[in-house]
């Protein structure tokens, strides 16, 4: 008579067991303990039930969490990498950007407002936070001026993505005359006064 | 067509007679086979039992009756009825001996009673499988799939080059933007003949034409354009008759001197053309 | 020495079950062996794990379900009439639809032509358009005779829909094709609703 009584409880629990795991996998939404026992039907501890789930799952590729006030599966944290393994898309740098950087570099700390004026074109918010998610720039100090304008400066990663030991060692304008990049593109050869080809380094 | 009223006539159909309810009916009907499989069914047989010659019947009956309710019915109907009374015929004539590949009456039979057996069977495999769980609608998949793509972590192609490349750029196109564009300090034509004629009066004899160039080593660009402006001037005099010219070899040092006023002696006359 | 090469056998294939399970549980769509092996790495017997783990959610309320080639997790299919969403608003499909794509189950590959031999009617355009926008129909290979007409098969998609392991598990097909109901048989010339013209059929 008991024994026959517990093996139906056994059953109950095992059934109500099988229809949360197949609710809280079909559902698109983590699922909250009312809408569960809604489902479950009167009578069932559905937050017992969720404990008992939840433990069966405990170590497996697939796990019972509680998000706020709802329940879902998910797969184990850790299998994370082997899940969505991850990849590196190489995508080049928009000239805005690369030049946004350089003014930067050589100009920091630099306001917002100020590349504008050097660059002399308006300067998208999204490039400066895409520097930022690389990691290259970062705010400095608010400038104390009217508007306090915040300054960005680059990073220690900068320094070390681009190889560079301090900002010291970044070339001045000088080093990148002699080095040809201010060289405005060949035109018209005039033949100046002392004609040599290498006299712009001394100016 | 006549045919089949004919028979209609002669042979009462055993079966029942035509309902008016699948008169009704017939625009629900799928063609002929549609009907001809409701119409065995009504026999009440395995279809593997049916008759095809009372299904022949009752098939022409609903014909008939079909065209004396309503006119029109659609030409596959009438084609349909028209098989089957040629059916019916063969299957109650006696075969005849010469009809060589052409299939008997009872192979025609056999043939339409396996075409009705095999829709039927079709019929009732499609209600099984819409019985089975569907997938969204019995039976479901994860409502939540994370994926399985991989993350993409974007990275900028851009080396150190790039980044002072963009800064000489920027500077370059700053100092263009004032850059004016200067003269070109060039000596002109008329500042050779001026300063030519001015010169010429105290010559007593011939002067070699660099010696009237400008000062002007300072500027190579000046220099030579001094040198052109000049030479171009002298040859402007000589057209002029009031000076001479006269080199002595190719690349040598060119002479001008006063032109004498109408002599013969001009040993320069054609070369002052070199 | 035995026991711990035992162990570490036991604990990779223990890891092994949790990636598959974590795998099979994160994709929308059924997996096939060759995936999940490319997934788990080298050295993992795919077939005897998903085995494996088949069992272990056998009688559960979510199963490990084989789909063709291909496998998922799917709900358990008695828990269906606890599962459905109250109102149900799945489209009705025409009864020439169904009879269309059962054809096509059962006697695939299939040209068209032969489907309206088997109806008796003129196969309707939107019918095979409706069964392929569902994508439980795809065109297979052309048929060669003359006209080289297309023959319509069923996808993955469809054995998924409708829960079946494999073709072999459509229901009653073996009893169907010992009454030679799916013979390749020549149809019998008779006249057509939709008039016929293309003779396939009759080939």
């Amino acid at each position: 008579m008991i024994d026959h009584g517990t093996t139906e409880v056994h059953a109950e629990r095992a059934q109500h067991l099988r229809l949360l795991e197949a609710l809280l996998f079909a559902s698109a939404e983590p699922l909250d303990e009312a809408t569960l026992g809604a489902r479950l039907g009167q009578g069932a501890d559905v937050r017992a039930l969720l404990v008992e789930l939840a433990d069966r799952y405990a170590g497996r590729g697939v796990v019972l969490v509680r998000v706020g006030k709802r329940w879902a599966f998910r797969t184990a944290p850790d299998l994370a990498p082997r899940l969505r393994p991850r990849e590196e898309v190489s995508r080049k740098l928009s000239r805005a950007a690369i030049e946004t950087l350089a003014i930067i570099a050589y100009h920091q700390p630099v306001s917002r407002g100020e590349i504008e004026g050097i660059r002399g074109v308006a300067t998208s918010k999204g490039t400066l936070d895409l520097l930022m998610e690389q990691n290259w720039i970062k705010p400095g100090r608010r400038r104390e001026v009217p508007g306090r304008p915040l300054t960005w400066i680059t990073t220690d990663h900068f320094l070390d993505h681009f190889g560079l030991n301090s900002l010291r060692d970044l070339p001045g304008v000088a080093d990148l005359r002699a080095a040809g990049m201010l060289d405005p593109r060949p035109m018209l050869d005039l033949p100046q006064a002392g004609g040599g080809k290498d006299g712009e380094g001394a100016s | 067509m006549t045919a089949g009223s004919t028979f209609a006539e002669d042979v009462r159909p055993p079966g029942p007679v035509v309902s008016e309810q699948l008169l009704l009916a017939l625009d629900g009907f799928e063609g002929p086979i549609d009907l001809l499989l409701t119409l065995a069914r009504d026999q009440k047989v395995d279809l593997t039992h049916i008759s095809i010659l009372q299904l022949a019947n009752q098939y022409l009956d609903f014909v008939a009756a079909a065209r004396r309710v309503r006119i029109e019915l659609a030409a596959d109907y009438l084609v349909m009825a028209a098989w089957l009374a040629y059916l019916k015929s063969r299957l109650l004539l006696p075969e005849p001996e010469d009809v060589g590949d052409e299939p008997g009456g009872a192979e025609l039979a056999s043939a339409l009673a396996f075409q009705l057996q095999r829709l039927e069977a079709m019929r009732e495999a499609g209600a099984r499988l819409l019985a089975l769980p569907q997938l969204g609608r019995d039976v479901f998949a994860r409502g939540a799939p994370e994926g399985l793509e991989a993350e993409q972590t974007t990275v900028f192609d851009v080396t150190f080059y790039d980044v002072l490349k963009a800064y000489g750029e920027h500077k370059r196109r700053e100092e263009t933007s004032t850059l004016t564009i200067q003269p070109l300090d060039l000596y002109s034509l008329e500042d050779a003949l001026s300063r030519l004629s001015h010169i010429l009066g105290s010559l007593p004899d011939w002067v070699t034409l660099s010696s009237f160039l400008p000062d002007r080593s300072d500027n190579l660009l000046r220099g030579r354009s001094a040198l052109a402006a000049t030479f171009a001037a002298t040859l402007e005099l000589v057209k002029a008759g009031q000076v001479e010219l006269r080199q002595d070899g190719a690349f040598a040092p060119i002479w001008l001197r006063r032109a004498a006023p109408r002599e013969g002696a001009a040993p320069s006359d054609c070369e002052g053309a070199a």
